[in-house]
């Protein structure tokens, strides 16, 4: 199937006076993994409830494999949720927790004992069938909550923040599990996270969300690299805003005057929202370079101040006041061996690129 | 010494100390007296004087005579009827105030819920004779719509009317615990069961009333066990049927002069409830383990 | 220094009072019971009280508890007009131990309109299928028994033989299913009689009074064939009062005093202990509330044999239970 | 939305189940008849009259009240230490301690009233007002600790640290953080001992001396059929007070918990 | 001040049978920003509670500012505490909680006046003491936390995980006003975390601490680039281990053969914990490098075949396996402008260095 699994029209969702949903349009495809990301209160849960029916739209319509989703309970949707808190039923056993939504499709019992088994293998929990399900782990309840949807074979499984509650180390070996999982399983994933790594690592595409709209529809590469505007960029990694002037506008390039670092000519593509008086410059932190000692050279160079030092291990933040400019741009460098660590009050030679400059409404 | 005054910065300590005042409290006014009441149960008592002598007699004649079997066996039967009709009246008013009563109204709704218990017990029972009675509120009604053409006796003076009387004194108490049972029930285990496809009613049965259990059971416990010492209430409205073991326990303890068998009876009342409470604990463990 | 009463509640109506609060500037301090036992527990555990007010029944437990000690007949004015049935009845190795202050009497009564008065001449009718689940006897072992014994024949319970106890059982049972319910108390009485829910019952003289005072047609009848009853309590004195025994004198001779004896007799519907004063009210006065002289046998509630006694209980409890 | 209109009907009929003694408290009490029975007959305010004269009503009503008042006082201090003990610190024994305060939840009154008497008297005390506060506070004593345990199991416990680790001794950080803090649950906690002592009857039989409280009053009352319009009248007087009362208290706690900002579900839980 | 203003030594820490804290030894500087490390239970709150006087030690003694500690309850130690929860007087409005400690202190009310406007605005909060303290959101809390403690001008200022609560932007910022914070006042700040990002970034010295002891107390550089064993390389920032045989140690250096890597000679300063059967070769991921075209080149060259890829906007992690090893290594590659992403399935060449090689027990 390569028809959209998911068609989202022109979603509203009030409650009561409260516009939570904005003309949402969206088509998910079957099979990718997919994530609604954005800040906290912009409507993902939200979005995510109307998918799954616990939610009636205002306007619009939700449309699964094809078929309208206009009064279909969420008990006769082709989808299954993972919950924020698992929602792991707490007086029943893993398996009985894993065997609920067979039992109430009426499943032979013999055939539920497979299945469950299937679906408890899938996820790593072979032969913790019989553990009560309070006497689990984090992760464990998360894995069971992934079994018990998963074993309905749902053609969409939604996810709402299911790594939230977990500790970093949790989260990043489940960020990889779950992953691989919908690789294997085949079925289109839709998570909803506040985390722009999460999604950035995980998705295969992205629709970012700010106050009930979605901001920008694209794949993770596509998101970092050519946000749509000012506000995509900033939730996204770290941008660094430099004031522009841009002289001229013609060929497809634009000339420009960026306050701190100079002059440049910048591609359109590097302009995604066109070009007018409010547009400002964007360089990502790993874009520009501290050019640390004599030999290092770059395409272009500026100058300022370490402002501050942020040592992270593997990578060190610079903050750097460049000269000519109030606030102070965020450099980050690879501790590769041998690379000395700067200090604070240091001068240093900023390296960086026309390419990596872009122009943002 | 110093292994002392350690102690007495402890956890320990600290806790032991805090609640010596309500412990010694209780101690006092509660284990003496029912130290005493089981003393009295072992004694004998032969118009006004008391033998204190140690004997069984009083319970082999607390189980073997009919009178008290059949006055045992009916005070469990109503108590049981009362909470069953108790929890079965207050259930849905705890689960309409925690489901569909928004979050901000509940106090006052559990305010609205108490509010006729601020008068007079006796008073109540009383006005209870006056709207089952034979022309009271219920056979007024009914006959004035024509349901039925002769008042109804059948709903005071007998046991139907101790259980309804009782189930409304209890009512209150048994819709707070299952209230806050529901209460912590995670909304989002609800919307799971329906997500994976059960409609309204299973979900029902098979998550939200297990997850009730603990409140359930708590209610049970809390109105069965009282019930069975209340005397008052079947002398009000039990008429000649209607009589309990707490009659017959007071009767012992007052007018028949025999405290002893009257403390016999009372403790045989008290184990066969907290039997049957401890029966009914235990066929509910496997929804209290493991919930907090 | 504040007499101290152990009194039924109600019983602190300062009409009694009037000569004691003249004398005093006050009302003695009373403390009420709702029962009998509740008083006799309360005083066995201990509780100190001067007088007490226990009816004819409960003074001999009292007297063996040695509860209550004797009075001194010189200290009381009006001794030589008290009941002379009722001070003999209480007179424990020649020593007197009751000021009998309030009595009345037990009898038939009904809803004069929704029986046949012409029947209510028998206390048969209480076995009557016709009245079955509309009577109402009291929850008195007293009361109950006087009523018992009546009907089969016995007038005097003092000098009962185990045979009439037996007969009184039987006919209790035989009664106990027609009862609607055991009244326990007047107000409740007063409601069955009126909703109608009860028409025959076995009921004190001041229910009638009352409720005919209401409007509601309830007549008692004193004289049906087999009788009716009188029952009556008075004062003792307590032993180890707190209090001057000059002051309990004092509070018995006010029960016993011509006023006292009018105001129990026009306002409460009871009887005095002062068998003269009484007199002097008149007959009319008298029938007005029930307490006129009649024909019929009497069953006065004298004091029996306690052991009899404990058995009338253990027994009455057993038929209540339907055994 | 189906469920949802049944519900709403039986929620009105459970209401008038269990409104419906307290409904006829007034029909009564002003009801010009001696008799509490239908049929009804005229109006009257004459009961409310009755009732003014009656002194020993007033007395009654007073002793019920000073008991009342005394006894949420007092059992709720105890609750509060042994819910603190009980939701603070760990000690052997702390199961039983806490079961054992809890057992006069599950014992016949009866037996506790006549008990009590014995021990009471035994103890040296006279029987007067302050031995029914006795008695009261023993069957209090279990509902404030339920209450309050869980008001101080959610109470932050590093607030408490916090004022120690400023500068506060333990003392000074009990009344100004602790107590204000757990307030709801101290007043819920007054709240039921009152009510339950306010009507308590049977334990009070045993220990009034002589003064009589409310209910034991009434009792002895019933035995006057002519007494009990008046009584109706003083039900309604209380309950009409009661609600004012509740109401203003649940105001003030309103007021309060928006102030502490604390979101508790049922002030009485 | 040169001396230690908190000297720990020989701390035992015992909740009835169970041993907490063992024979912990520590001196801390005066004027630093000191963290305590470790995975969630190694006991770190414990050895902070002990430090503020909420925990008796069972053994040892705690030392400030010179004085023995035993037997000073909390409310007489010259520290004072930044709460996980904060804390905060819900009853109480904001000024009124950072005016807590000084009325206890019985100060003049106009001094306390001043104080605390001053204290509110050194944490960027002037104007705000008349707010009701639960008005305010969570960073906020946070800074009337740390106002109340620091007004009261304390020889120590202890935090327990108080950035936890927080969420990941307001997180970053905290602990960027939470370090220029301590430079201004000048404070010895002691501060529990599990976090080693922010551990890393904000301490001068950092005690790495495994179930209830001390594992290694450094600098960050020094923790992360010479971790002690393999616990702490672990622990801190992520590190690939390869099977190693050591064929010779003489003369100050190694000579390895590291599995998939290959030969190199090793420094004996690269081995921190010495060198025997049990020895295993750390690399960081930022140490190695996929050498991505033609013309990069480095000084040792290994091979293998692209598992995983983490695409995270500023980084790309590749999870390659190298020839002949059965687990991947990670190796993270800064995406600076122009360098393409592999794909999982690609072959890699991966440049490494000797220097870059640790030897770790
Ligand atoms: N039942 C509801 N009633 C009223 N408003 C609601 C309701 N549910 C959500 N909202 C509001 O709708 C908006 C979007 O909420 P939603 O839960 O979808 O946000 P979110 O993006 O999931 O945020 P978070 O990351 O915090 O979970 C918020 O402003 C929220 O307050
Ligand atoms: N009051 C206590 N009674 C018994 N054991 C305790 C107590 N407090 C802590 N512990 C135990 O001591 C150990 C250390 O606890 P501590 O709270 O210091 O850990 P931590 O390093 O702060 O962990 P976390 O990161 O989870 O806060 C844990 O195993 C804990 O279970
Ligand atoms: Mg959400
Ligand atoms: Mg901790």
């Amino acid at each position: 199937m390569t028809d959209p699994i998911i068609r989202l029209s022109g979603i509203d969702k009030f409650y009561g006076d409260f516009q939570a949903l904005y003309n949402v349009n969206a088509e998910i495809r079957t099979g990718e993994f997919f994530s609604l990301l954005g800040p906290s209160g912009c409507g993902k849960t939200t979005l995510l409830r109307t998918i799954a029916g616990f939610e009636d739209v205002s306007a619009g319509h939700v449309e699964i494999a094809g078929q309208s989703m206009d009064n279909v309970p969420a008990n006769r949707r082709p989808t299954n949720m993972v919950f924020q808190s698992y929602a792991i039923f707490p007086h029943m056993s893993v398996a009985e927790n894993v065997a609920y939504g067979l039992k109430a499709r009426k499943m032979p019992k013999e055939q539920i004992k497979t299945a469950v088994e299937a679906a408890l293998k899938q996820v790593g929990l072979a032969g913790y069938g019989d553990r009560a399900s309070h006497a689990m782990s984090g992760g464990q309840r998360q894995r069971v909550a992934l079994a018990r949807a998963l074993v309905l074979k749902p053609k969409v499984l939604l996810l709402d923040e299911p790594l939230s509650a977990l500790d970093k180390k949790m989260r990043e070996q489940m960020q990889s599990e779950l992953r691989h999982l919908q690789r294997a399983v085949g079925i289109t994933f839709i998570l909803v996270t506040h985390d722009q790594e999460e999604a950035l690592t995980m998705s295969d595409r992205i629709a970012v969300m700010f106050e009930g709209r979605i901001g920008q529809l694209a794949s993770p590469q596509e998101l970092y690299r050519r946000p749509v505007n000012r506000e995509v960029a900033e939730f996204i990694g770290v941008m660094n805003f430099l004031n522009v002037s841009v002289t001229n506008g013609a060929g497809g390039t634009f000339d420009c005057e960026i306050a701190g670092l100079g002059k440049a000519t910048i591609p359109a593509e590097q302009a995604p929202g066109g070009v007018d008086a409010s547009v400002t410059a964007g360089v990502r932190p790993e874009m520009l370079t501290i050019l640390s000692d004599e030999n290092s050279r770059s395409e272009r160079e500026a100058s300022g101040i370490v402002q501050d030092v942020y040592y992270y291990g593997d990578m060190t933040y610079y903050d750097v006041q460049l000269d000519g400019v109030d606030h102070p741009v965020t450099i980050s460098m690879r501790n590769t061996a041998g690379r000395t660590v700067l200090s604070r009050k240091d001068r240093a030679r900023v390296g960086w690129g026309a390419e990596s400059v872009l122009l943002l409404k | 010494m110093s292994g002392f005054a350690k102690w007495r910065r402890s956890e320990e300590a600290s806790g032991w100390l805090l609640v010596s005042p309500t412990l010694v409290y209780s101690i006092l006014l509660l284990a003496a007296p029912l130290a005493m009441v089981i003393a009295l149960s072992f004694w004998t008592q032969d118009y006004l004087d008391l033998d204190k002598t140690f004997t069984l007699k009083n319970y082999i004649e607390a189980w073997s005579e009919p009178i008290y079997q059949t006055l045992m066996a009916r005070s469990l039967k109503i108590s049981a009827f009362v909470t069953a009709l108790t929890i079965l009246l207050a259930f849905p008013v705890a689960y309409y105030v925690s489901f569909y009563v928004p979050q901000k109204r509940k106090p006052l709704w559990i305010f609205l819920i108490t509010i006729p218990f601020w008068t007079s017990y006796l008073m109540r029972i009383f006005l209870w004779k006056v709207i089952l009675g034979y022309n009271g509120v219920v056979n007024g009604s009914l006959l004035g719509l024509g349901v039925i053409e002769q008042p109804l006796s059948f709903i005071l003076y007998n046991q139907n009317a101790v259980v309804v009387t009782l189930a409304h004194a209890w009512v209150p108490f048994a819709i707070l615990p299952i209230f806050v049972a529901l209460e912590k029930i995670d909304r989002s285990l609800l919307e799971a069961a329906e997500d994976l496809g059960d409609g309204p009613l299973r979900r029902f049965i098979r998550v939200t009333l297990p997850l009730a259990m603990p409140g359930v059971v708590a209610a049970t416990v809390i109105v069965f066990i009282p019930t069975i010492g209340d005397y008052v209430t079947p002398r009000l409205v039990g008429g000649p049927n209607g009589l309990m073991i707490s009659n017959m326990i007071e009767l012992q303890f007052k007018k028949a002069n025999n405290a002893p068998l009257g403390a016999a009876l009372a403790l045989s009342a008290m184990f066969l409830v907290s039997v049957v409470s401890l029966v009914f604990v235990w066929m509910n463990r496997k929804y209290l383990v493991g919930q907090k | 220094q504040e007499l101290v009463v152990l009194d039924w509640s109600g019983y602190e109506d300062e009409g009694f009072l009037q000569s004691y609060i003249e004398k005093h500037g006050g009302p003695p301090t009373y403390s009420f019971f709702g029962e009998e036992e509740e008083a006799f527990q309360k005083l066995r555990s201990g509780f100190k009280a001067d007088v007490s007010h226990p009816c004819s029944q409960s003074v001999s437990k009292w007297h063996d508890a040695g509860l209550i000690e004797p009075i001194d007949p010189s200290k009381i004015d009006l001794w030589d007009e008290v009941n002379a049935e009722m001070k003999e009845a209480f007179k424990f190795d020649g020593e007197y131990y009751l000021i009998p202050s309030d009595w009345g009497t037990t009898a038939l009564t009904y809803r004069s309109d929704m029986v046949d008065p012409a029947a209510m001449n028998t206390l048969e009718v209480f076995k009557d299928p016709k009245y079955g689940g509309r009577i109402s006897l009291p929850d008195n072992v007293d009361d109950v028994y006087a009523l018992a014994y009546l009907a089969t024949g016995t007038q005097d319970w003092s000098k009962a033989t185990d045979e009439d106890f037996a007969k009184a059982n039987e006919w209790l049972r035989a009664v106990h299913p027609m009862v609607r319910a055991y009244w326990a108390d007047g107000a409740e009485l007063a409601q069955l009689l009126t909703s109608g829910e009860v028409i025959v019952a076995w009921a004190w003289n001041e229910t009638p009074t009352t409720l005919a005072g209401e409007g509601v047609a309830v007549k008692a009848n004193r004289e049906t064939k087999e009788g009716s009853s009188t029952w009556f309590c008075g004062y003792v004195n307590l032993k180890d009062g707190p209090n001057d025994e000059a002051l309990v004198y004092d509070f018995f001779n006010t029960w016993l005093s011509p006023e006292t004896t009018q105001y129990i007799v026009n306002e409460w519907g009871y009887g005095s202990g002062n068998e003269t004063q009484m007199a002097s009210m008149g007959t009319e006065t008298l029938n007005g509330v029930g307490l006129g002289e009649i024909d019929v046998p009497i069953l006065a509630q004298i004091p029996m044999d306690q052991q009899l006694r404990e058995k009338m209980i253990a027994e009455f409890e057993k038929i209540k239970a339907g055994f | 939305m189906k469920s949802g209109t049944w519900f709403k009907l039986y929620i009105g009929v459970f209401l008038i189940f269990l409104y419906a003694p307290a409904l006829l408290l007034p029909v009564f009490a002003f009801n010009d008849s001696s008799i509490v029975s239908f049929p009804l007959k005229g109006f009257t305010l004459n009961w409310f009259n009755v009732l003014w004269e009656t002194e020993a009503l007033h007395t009654a009503t007073k002793n019920s009240l000073l008991i009342a008042v005394s006894t949420a006082i007092i059992a709720t201090s105890l609750g509060i230490l042994a819910a603190r003990a009980s939701s603070r610190y760990k000690f052997r024994g702390q199961k039983a301690v806490m079961g054992f305060i809890m057992v006069p939840l599950v014992l016949p009154e009866i037996i506790v009233g006549v008990s009590l008497l014995v021990v009471i008297l035994q103890m040296g005390f006279d029987l007067s007002l302050w031995t029914i506060v006795l008695g009261h506070v023993l069957i209090c004593t279990p509902f404030c600790v339920a209450i309050l345990s869980s008001a101080f199991l959610s109470l932050d416990q590093s607030l408490e640290e916090a004022s120690f680790d400023l500068g506060r001794s333990k003392l000074a950080t009990f009344w100004l953080v602790t107590m204000p803090l757990v307030l709801p649950g101290v007043v819920s906690a007054m709240l039921i001992s009152f009510t339950i002592s306010l009507d308590e009857f049977i334990i009070a039989f045993f220990l009034a001396g002589t003064e009589p409280t409310l209910p034991v009053y009434i009792w002895g009352q019933l035995r006057f059929p002519q007494k009990l319009p008046s009584l109706m009248a003083l039900g309604t007087i209380l309950l009409i007070l009661s609600l004012t009362l509740l109401a203003t208290a649940e105001y003030f706690r309103r007021r309060s918990a928006r102030k502490t900002g604390i979101e508790d579900a049922g002030g009485f839980l």
